[in-house]
């Protein structure tokens, strides 16, 4: 974990409303693997005051996040410049798991969703590995990093206007990946709605699915308690360190069929 | 750090003014691998109760202009773990250990107070009285001085502990309260705790909390802490410790000058976990190039 | 603006629900040569008293995270001048005229309120009880109950205007101010004055301002306003008017589904004049995009 | 009075931590006589929440203003770029009453004072005068617009350190020129010990003068009386309508030798 005063090295615009910064990390890198994300804040005096948690698309002597504008905080990094100062905290929290027993990696992004996967993806390419990868968005504009995804693994896009790709849902192909009958690992990240119906269709098909969850955050470490989720027997996990990648057992419960 | 930043409070002698307020830095172990947290004035750890609790419903911090909402509830490990696994860390580390802790009922605060009385390694007790008192009607300690007094009188006769007690701005004659935890026998007032707000979801037309109403904080407060830390100074002779809204030296120097004898430091410490260390080093090179120590600044807005 | 927007408080009904809040936009007149103040829900007019007030010492404004602190002391022409020359001019104009009027005795606002009610062209009376009264020890009106509940009995009895009580967020418990008012005979309610703050210039180790102390407005008290609307409207059943930094129409709507029926806008004027009469016009297309009425929007968040 | 939502045209940076902000006035003019002042708040959300006032350099088809970065404001407006938003309300306040009884004109800027008075000596020069003007700063990072000031009138330049022209503070010239004999009026605008300072060296000579003041203020326009400053008869002027440019008199009394 460091707590880094940095710069913004390079910003590039993957798709509308979309921002990926990149800033030098310390004198060592930033270790971290997919799935675990930075606390992030720009010199923006009293308003917002709490940083932002972002995935880490990459990590290493450069960090790397994407940013979607969709609220203050958000907007203020996304129109952010090469050399504007930065203060960045991580890498927090656990990431994903990777299974190393031959399953077939299965990722599944919506939206925002599709950093953490993009540096799992590079992450199985570099082990040697093709993940089949779905990615859904509304429309084409929410597509950020798919040609980068392309170069690594192989991507089954939908949207649900049909702009790009398969018109509906990305359960669909998802559903179809794990009739084929091939023992697979599903590992996903997007809103929560998405994330429960991809862990059902894992879970109806008996495969072990890793959700990465999020949930507004203060501190990012697990000392505020405010990023509680609850849990179906009642108690509370905390994104922040119990996650943000959580066994969809653990948040969703065990199949009741 | 120098001379010049040491702060006494009573029975209590700080290396420096800033201590890093309750339920911002978790118990303070979790930083200790990036902040050097013994030389931090203290760390006033998370709310500790009798039992441990889990917490209210989901979402449970929101923003609000310059400032923030939180409705944590009090989620805490519970006396028994703390004095079993975290206070001996915090020993280990050196930290110097202000122990933050609440109850709904006086007798529950004075079995806490007695029971850390028998600990080692506590520089003070810090009593939370913005809590509903169950058995007086839900009405929270900290609204009426009369409430005060008696929780902070029957824990005073449990514990030789330096006792600090945090009042709260929802108290309609916050000077009323101070003077009451005075003569109940405080040695020292921590002030202010949160007040209460709501944020609406505009979208799904319900509050935005889980709990409907947080607790605001942060730089939008700034102006009620200070405003009654310059109140509090004029009715009571005990020492203060100003909070609310501090995020820079400035801020600091401002509940100094209205009559803060030390600060504490909440929500800043989300954005930079080692604010505190900064700032004290700031207050050093400030208060050396004027040749003043923390001590002349007390209270020195008060004037005419 | 069409019916969608109409809004009915008791025996005042309003275009729109966006009033200008007491000293944040003179007394209206000001801003006709370039703001169409007809169509505003209303103007609520500088603070009124009997004799005209010449106000405090400067510095009188300075800003605050979020917000700023204001001690203008209530400067204001005085009834004379404004029954004379200023209600006419209003009149003229066709704006709806909320007289906002303040003293600090309970004979004072008979007097006034008896005089405002011979006249035509006035809406509704709004009383800021925030004003230490001078023969019960200073205290102000507005921070208990029986206080506030006898000043607007006293000023009820003399008056068939709407009645209109102005709420301190400083009272210990808001709710009981409300009921207050409300079983002593108010039309309705309007709230959040401001919060006394402080700020200190630490260069002149002074507070800022010439009063020392102002009082808080702005989106930093956005939070606090809200809550307390929410907690009002389960008390009562008289309409409220909401206000607290309300600065988009997102604000606004905030406050309609906490429970007010009508908001008012202050500070946020100073840098937009026209800013009501657009958040009017905003509220009016998010309305009918959704085919909703200011009247579905009022409370809808108190829901669980 | 106008409300603008105009942008801004043009920036440039005629001193350390100053900019001069031009924009585009609305179809017809600003109209304006110098010493009067425009109320300006950019895109800013929440903090700060008031407009900032500042004098007009110039008015007409553009208006322009002189910005000094001392607080968060004025930091907010000295950093931004052309085609940014601005929010510009004005013209207000009365300005300087240009004498036209043939006495000569005195201006005598301390700081950002400078600003109204560069307007007042490009409009006497469009009346065929030269005026005389004195220009005070701390040091020579602190003199912005001396060179155009140099186009319309007879410029001596003091400095406390003595980095250019002469040593010294602004009243010595300002003495040396009431003693020459000429009659004379001043107008002057710049720091309150300033401009007490030369209302006593003109009271002196019972040579009439002008001040401008400054008083933090919210509305800009006679409604909120934040704006008071207090006047020997124990009442109050306010600088937003009353002023900005007062009679030295009304504010600091008369002679009393
Ligand atoms: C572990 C983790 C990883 C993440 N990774 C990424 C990532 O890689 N990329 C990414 O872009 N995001 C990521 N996020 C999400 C990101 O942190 C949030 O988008 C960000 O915090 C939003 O901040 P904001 O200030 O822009 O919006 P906020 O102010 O926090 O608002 C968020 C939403 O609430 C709405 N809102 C605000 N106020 C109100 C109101 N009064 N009424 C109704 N609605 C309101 C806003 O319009 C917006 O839609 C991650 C989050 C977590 C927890
Ligand atoms: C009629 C008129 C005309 C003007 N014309 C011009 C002009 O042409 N050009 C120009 O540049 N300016 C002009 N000004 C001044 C300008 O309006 C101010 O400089 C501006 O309002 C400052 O805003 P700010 O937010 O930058 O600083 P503010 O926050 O308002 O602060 C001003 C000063 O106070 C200090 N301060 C803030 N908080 C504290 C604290 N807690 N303790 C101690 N000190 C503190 C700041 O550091 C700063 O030095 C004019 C003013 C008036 C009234
Ligand atoms: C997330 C959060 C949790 C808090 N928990 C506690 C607590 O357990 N006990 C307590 O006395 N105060 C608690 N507080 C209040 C702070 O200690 C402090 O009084 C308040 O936040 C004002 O300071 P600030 O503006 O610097 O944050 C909490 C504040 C926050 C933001
Ligand atoms: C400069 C100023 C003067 C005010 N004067 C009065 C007044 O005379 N009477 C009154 O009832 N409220 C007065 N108020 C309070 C406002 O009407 C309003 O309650 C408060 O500012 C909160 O709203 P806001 O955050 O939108 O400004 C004043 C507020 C300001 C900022
Ligand atoms: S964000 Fe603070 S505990 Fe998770
Ligand atoms: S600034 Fe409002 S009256 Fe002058």
């Amino acid at each position: 974990m460091k707590y880094l005063h940095t710069r913004i090295t390079e910003v590039t615009y993957p798709a509308r409303d979309h921002a990926l910064l990149r800033f030098a990390a310390a004198a060592e890198d930033i270790p971290a693997v997919p799935g675990e994300f930075v606390m992030i804040r720009g010199d923006w005096g009293c308003h917002p005051v709490l940083p932002r948690a972002f995935s880490l698309v990459e990590s290493g002597a450069h960090g790397a996040v994407l940013v979607k504008a969709i609220g203050p905080g958000t907007q203020l990094l996304e129109s952010m410049k090469v050399d504007d100062e930065l203060v960045v905290f991580g890498a927090l929290g656990k990431g994903y798991r990777i299974d190393d027993s031959g399953l077939r990696p299965v990722l599944v992004a919506g939206g925002v969703g599709v950093a953490p996967l993009l540096f799992l993806a590079r992450e199985l390419a570099a082990r040697g590995q093709r993940p089949l990868f779905l990615y859904g968005a509304g429309t084409e504009h929410d597509l950020p990093l798919a040609d980068e995804i392309a170069e690594v693994a192989e991507l089954i896009i939908t949207t649900e206007d049909g702009s790009v790709g398969e018109q509906g849902l990305i359960t669909a192909p998802l559903q179809r990946a794990l009739q084929d009958g091939a023992d697979s690992i599903v590992y996903t990240c997007g809103p929560n709605g998405m994330l429960k119906a991809v862990a059902g269709v894992s879970q109806s098909h008996n495969t072990p699915c890793q959700v990465a969850l999020e949930a507004p955050m203060a501190c990012g470490m697990g000392t505020c308690k405010g990023c509680a989720v609850p849990i179906p027997d009642g108690s509370f996990k905390y994104v922040c360190y119990d996650g943000p990648v959580f066994d969809a057992e653990v948040i969703y419960g065990a199949a009741d069929e | 750090m120098s001379e010049r930043l040491r702060t006494s409070l009573g029975p209590l002698t700080l290396a420096n003014p800033f201590v890093n307020a309750s339920g911002t830095y978790g118990y303070g172990v979790e930083y200790a691998s990036f902040v050097d947290v013994a030389r931090l004035g203290g760390v006033s750890v998370k709310g500790i109760s009798l039992l441990p609790r889990p917490g209210n419903s989901p979402p449970r911090t929101c923003e609000t202009s310059a400032g923030m909402l939180n409705s944590i509830g009090l989620a805490n490990i519970g006396i028994d773990v703390f004095l079993a696994e975290t206070l001996p860390q915090l020993r280990e580390l050196g930290v110097t250990v202000i122990v933050n802790t609440f109850a709904t009922s006086i007798e529950d605060f004075v079995e806490l107070a007695a029971r850390f009385d028998n600990e080692t390694g506590i520089a003070a007790l810090e009593l939370n009285i913005s809590c509903p008192n169950v058995h007086a009607g839900g009405m929270h300690f900290g609204v009426s001085g009369a409430a005060a007094a008696e929780v902070t009188g029957a824990v005073r006769a449990v514990t030789d502990l330096p006792l600090m007690v945090k009042l709260s701005p929802e108290a309609g004659d916050i000077g009323e309260v101070a003077r009451g935890v005075e003569s109940a026998g405080a040695d020292m007032i921590s002030m202010i705790n949160t007040i209460r707000g709501m944020v609406i979801d505009v979208d799904r037309r319900r509050p935005m909390l889980g709990q409907k109403m947080g607790g605001m904080s942060g730089p939008a407060i700034k102006p009620l802490g200070v405003r009654m830390v310059y109140e509090v100074f004029q009715q009571v002779s005990i020492p203060i410790i100003g909070m609310g809204g501090i995020a820079s030296l400035r801020d600091a120097l401002e509940y100094l000058m209205a009559g803060a004898t030390a600060v504490q430091v909440g929500t800043a410490n989300y954005s930079e976990p080692g604010i505190s260390l900064r700032l004290a080093d700031e207050l050093e090179a400030w208060c050396s190039e004027r040749d003043l120590t923390v001590t002349d600044l007390v209270g020195c807005a008060q004037g005419d």
